[in-house]
């Protein structure tokens, strides 16, 4: 239980074990038996499971959803990857309209136990149309599971309950994480989907974070620490369903929100969470609950033009001492050394 | 391949199943208890029957927003159906569908759905699970004319192809796409065949008020599917009597040219079949009227069962959000 | 400036008179000359102006979208209508990574001034597939305006500012508005895109609502009216950008905030609404902000289900009700005379 | 049709113009001061040479995530192009797109962007305005053979066909998709070519390293398309030397077989057609090596005019979110 081990192999291990477990599930994408393998978490599968399981496709992202549904429906377990959920977008009508509403609209008849992965991500040029964060899009959706894993010990026990699960789940996995690791059990394990987790807890604050923005909170709350603040931080990990006890709980604790979350505020998952705290614990709330995102345009490329596009450790923190009325001065906002910001860490040398 | 007698009675007996069941919504739509989009097909069930007689029971067969005679044909439950149209607890989705979303697993029917071209990789994802559990199964994927110019009809004959599935693509091209007529979506100088011919895809055409003629090349393609040699693609011209979504005629309104509709209901399917089965002594006219009438009275019950349901608890409302 | 006209006179009236007054406004999309032409918005438009300015289309939503893309960037003003949501969501990778950002991306040098009308709305045994309201999916975009006019007076100077707009707008029209007249005057003239509507004065309690929401709010207003309550309507009327002031304005005034969406509230536009008030009014609330909308799961088909589906003027008299501590009893949740409730009016008889 | 001298010059100095920019990047990637992805298109320099020479500078052009060379063939400004992929605020937009997203639109260079297939209708759409516009214009529309599986290309055909639209398909068959080769894609019994056809859009294929052949055939399309006879399709088969994405050779890293890579490396485009020059006395080697060095120092000079410009102020990232 001492295994450390990164969020791709992670992944790839929960491929592997539930490959290994169920005829039924098969794995498919783009550059899946790619050398490179989707950041490496595809890597090694196709060697092992052979091309009738593990298999690349066409540039056809609408059709090839289309395909899973319909396999899934006559008893397979497919696992779709895509490499950028820009991409995916040629899919959303599959997504929305089929995947989310074959067992509902036909009474429960239909079970479409698919698990799409997306990649979301930032940095290093990826601009515009490479580095979306479009949860929300997919979180509104009836129908749909939607998770979002931090940590690799997550990444691999919520992908084998998003292939175990009987429903369509859409997984947004952030690039800046494949690289990161953690203490990974061996064997196969679960990890619920719907289900927050508080990855530090706290009294005086509750930072609500997404994906990546977990790392940047919990870096946030230990400089909030040396000033004397305490703040819990909750990974929400599933969109939908939503872990509202587990938010709510620690709004009652802290009677502060903030929420961080890896893209645009306007209409995103931010405003869920917020909207969710004041409706159900309004008087718990001691201030105004607060979103942290990236402004209301798409990411630039440049990274003189980026490197501010993305809220980071210091702003959440700011954000916490603004909102405490404590002062603001002296966070420091500049790289570690020898790193630069639109790079998760010094060895990470793009392209891409 | 000459069709056996009992085969070709089947036919007819199919399209007058398909028939009467439209007609009798035709009849009952008006009392506004029918609560939801119908689209008909009255004029085109040769296509169904001939189609759907060609398979077998344990295949699949996977349809769109005009899927009633497909349903029927594949052996879809005609109470449920009824029952589905009225909105009722006994219809095939509980009344969670209505029209659009009709489904019978038992026979086969995976269900279908209006999105223009969405059930069309759905029908060859099942294919290919078939095709990778190693099973003795076939898909029939019914589409339209308007359906062909949508993208994913291209991605999934490519897939198709590629991966050699046990397909079979059924296009009923009747000229239409609501009431848009061909020339404004598609040229002239390309033909629904050759886009699928040139993806490799083999492909026939034929004359689908002919449910003989339907049943034989889709009898082909099934066959060379089960062989493993992979997909085809067939296209079957036809015509839609009625207006695209409703009870009523459009061409009184003006919507399509009358003696184009006239000339088309003049080459009914099933006055056709009758004359054929008569002509060539499979069958005395009084049979036929038998069997005609049969279903008739088969179609009445299945609105008298419709209207007779329960409807659905309202509590159940949010039953089977998530498996 | 008496004259009453529909809403889908109203938005014909504002194409005929674009078409009329810029040689380079076209309308397409399936059906537009269609004698029912999408609802009667259409009509009689291409015997006008020729089929070269007014035109039907293949059935081929993505690639037409990015066909009046590529139109308005080389300098016409395309008009777009889908006759559902639904069908657009086969056009979510133009729309959303290509409209919204080759104004950005490329510093400003293309314009895409694009409007893609899209039909949402409910009743007829529409079902799960044919009754979708996505504006949150469009509105968190940047780069898109997203608007949903309300009245017939809206719908026409809100389209033809959209029309005139050098951005793409996506602009959502109730399948049950078409009918409702309004005064809407006879020359061309302009509502601005960006701005809300206080449709009703009030002190008590703000309620913000989207499109046919508004008309159950209205009347929703009137109920609470007899029972000694001052209601404040406000129609948001645009997404994005969105008129923060006017919704502050009111809740500063009011204290109450409740937002009518006509979907679900999951990681909806009413989040974003009750999101934004908490933030930036929290001092101004005397209670917890309450959504109004459908339930989490897809809209069902028998008029048996979706009856309770969606909620109506009465919900949100008992919201407001109950969010002042007022008794809720004696509302009338039954539909008039004559009508059912999946009918906006008694002559109403499907099929779509 | 016979070249002038002075065209195959012109054709061979932008093939040099092409390969030493794209060389130069090559040099000064792994500096790590070029930070966005770049799809080089070394070795495949002959298609956007020769199809861009064939059509005016008033006309347009779109691409895709690989479009250094079409950008370069249409006329786009070097230092620009060189600018944008450093980030800066010369580059051709001012920073904000990179190397997935140039434009020129002095040079008729309508822009470029990396989702597969997405810009082929925004370039139709283009045709599509000249065409009522009635301007004389023709649309150069460049894609992969990647691009062929995707649903939007088939509907482009579609409307480009049935409008009469004069727009020219480029399609580059470069063998891959990023590593996935054809055979995992498309399958052997489909080619390109017919795709096309089957929508009824003249098609035909030549040698993508034969700028000269390229010329020709896109020539050809053009000339129809002025001449108000619609829309082409050309597939060109090429190679990409280097890894899909960045300055590295992949097979020795075993994404490709050695061999393959090798033999398309001996036909490399710029010195099949410098030979061909010299050997049919169109020019002295001098003169070739002359034209070559002198693209070589312009490329050297962009990369310098590019490190020295300045940074894009961060405050100006949120300009240009509405027009
Ligand atoms: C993606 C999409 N676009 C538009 C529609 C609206 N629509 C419903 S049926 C139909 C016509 C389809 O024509 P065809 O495929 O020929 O079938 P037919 O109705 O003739 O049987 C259209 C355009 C839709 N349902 N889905
Ligand atoms: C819709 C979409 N799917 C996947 C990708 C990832 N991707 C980027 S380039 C590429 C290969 C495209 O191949 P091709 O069209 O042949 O162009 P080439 O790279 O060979 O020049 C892929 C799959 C993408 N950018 N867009
Ligand atoms: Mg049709
Ligand atoms: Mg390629």
């Amino acid at each position: 239980m001492n295994r450390q081990i990164s969020y791709a192999e992670a992944l790839c291990e929960a491929q592997r074990q539930t490959l290994d477990a169920d005829d039924q599930v098969i794995v498919i994408g783009l550059g899946v038996p790619d050398p490179k393998g989707i950041f490496n978490s595809t890597s090694g599968l196709q060697e092992e499971f052979g091309p009738d399981r593990v298999m690349d496709m066409p540039l056809s992202e609408n059709a090839m959803t289309g395909v899973v549904i319909g396999a899934a429906m006559t008893g397979l377990r497919p696992v779709m990857t895509h490499q950028r959920v820009d991409f995916a977008m040629t899919a959303m009508e599959q997504i929305i309209n089929q995947a989310a509403k074959w067992h509902y609209m036909f009474n429960g008849q239909h079970k479409v136990p698919i698990v799409v992965r997306m990649v979301v991500g930032r940095g290093w040029g990826q601009g515009p149309q490479h580095s979306q964060s479009l949860q929300s899009l997919f979180a509104h959706i009836p129908g749909l599971k939607v998770i979002m894993p931090t940590s690799a010990h997550d990444a691999k026990g919520m992908l084998i309950s998003a292939i175990e699960d009987d429903n369509p789940v859409i997984s947004l996995e952030h690039r800046w994480l494949y690289g990161i690791k953690d203490f990974v059990p061996e064997e196969p394990f679960r990890v619920p989907l719907g289900k927050a987790r508080v990855m530090r807890e706290g009294t005086d604050v509750t930072i609500v974070s997404l994906s990546y923005m977990t790392l940047e909170a919990l870096s946030a709350a230990e400089t909030l620490e040396t000033r004397g603040v305490n703040a819990e931080v909750v990974d929400l990990r599933s969109l939908r369903p939503l872990d509202e006890q587990t938010i709510l709980d620690s709004i009652k604790k802290t009677g502060r929100l903030i929420v961080a979350d890896t893209t645009n505020k306007m209409y995103g998952a931010s405003a869920e969470i917020a909207a969710l705290a004041t409706e159900k614990a309004f008087s718990s709330l001691r201030g105004a609950p607060v979103r942290i995102g990236s402004p209301e345009h798409p990411a630039p490329t440049s990274p003189a033009l980026a490197d501010q596009y993305y809220p980071r450790a210091p702003h959440i923190a700011a954000a916490v001492l603004e909102m405490l009325e404590l002062p603001v001065d002296g966070l420091r906002f500049d790289p570690p050394e020898g790193r630069r910001l639109d790079q998760p860490n010094a060895s990470f040398t793009g392209p891409f | 391949m000459a069709l056996s007698p009992e085969t070709r009675i089947q036919l007819f007996q199919m399209q007058a199943a398909i028939r009467t069941a439209e007609e009798a919504i035709v009849r009952h739509y008006h009392e506004q208890e029918m609560r939801c989009p119908v689209h008909l097909c009255i004029g085109q069930e040769a296509v169904s029957a001939g189609a759907c007689a060609a398979v077998l029971r344990s295949d699949y067969a996977i349809s769109h927003h005009r899927s009633h005679g497909h349903y029927l044909g594949k052996g879809g439950n005609l109470n449920a159906m009824m029952a589905e149209i009225y909105g009722k607890a006994t219809g095939c989705s509980g009344g969670k569908g209505g029209s659009m979303h009709l489904i019978d697993l038992d026979a086969g029917f995976l269900g279908a759905a209006p999105i223009v071209g969405s059930t069309i990789p759905i029908g060859l994802g099942a294919a290919f699970s078939a095709h990778l559990k190693k099973e003795d199964r076939v898909t029939l994927v019914f589409l339209g004319d308007g359906a062909m110019e949508s993208g994913v009809v291209h991605e999934s004959f490519n897939f198709a192809v590629l991966k050699k599935l046990p397909v079979v693509f059924v296009c009923e091209n009747n000229l239409y796409s609501v009431n848009s007529p061909m020339h404004v979506r598609q040229s002239h100088v390309r033909r629904l065949v050759d886009i699928a011919t040139g993806h490799g895809l083999p492909a026939a055409d034929g004359d689908g008020n002919d449910a003989e003629a339907v049943y034989r090349l889709t009898k082909d393609a099934t066959d060379r599917a089960r062989r493993g040699d992979g997909p085809s693609f067939l296209e079957f011209s036809t015509y839609r009597w009625r207006e695209h979504c409703g009870q009523n005629f459009d061409h009184p309104a003006g919507f399509r040219d009358e003696q184009e509709v006239v000339s088309w209901m003049e080459r009914d399917p099933i006055s056709i079949h009758r004359h054929a089965l008569i002509d060539e002594k499979i069958a005395h006219p009084d049979e036929l009227d038998r069997i005609y009438a049969a279903q008739e009275a088969l179609a009445a019950s299945a609105i008298e069962f419709a209207i007779n349901s329960p409807f659905p608890d309202p509590n159940t409302a949010a039953d089977h959000i998530y498996a």
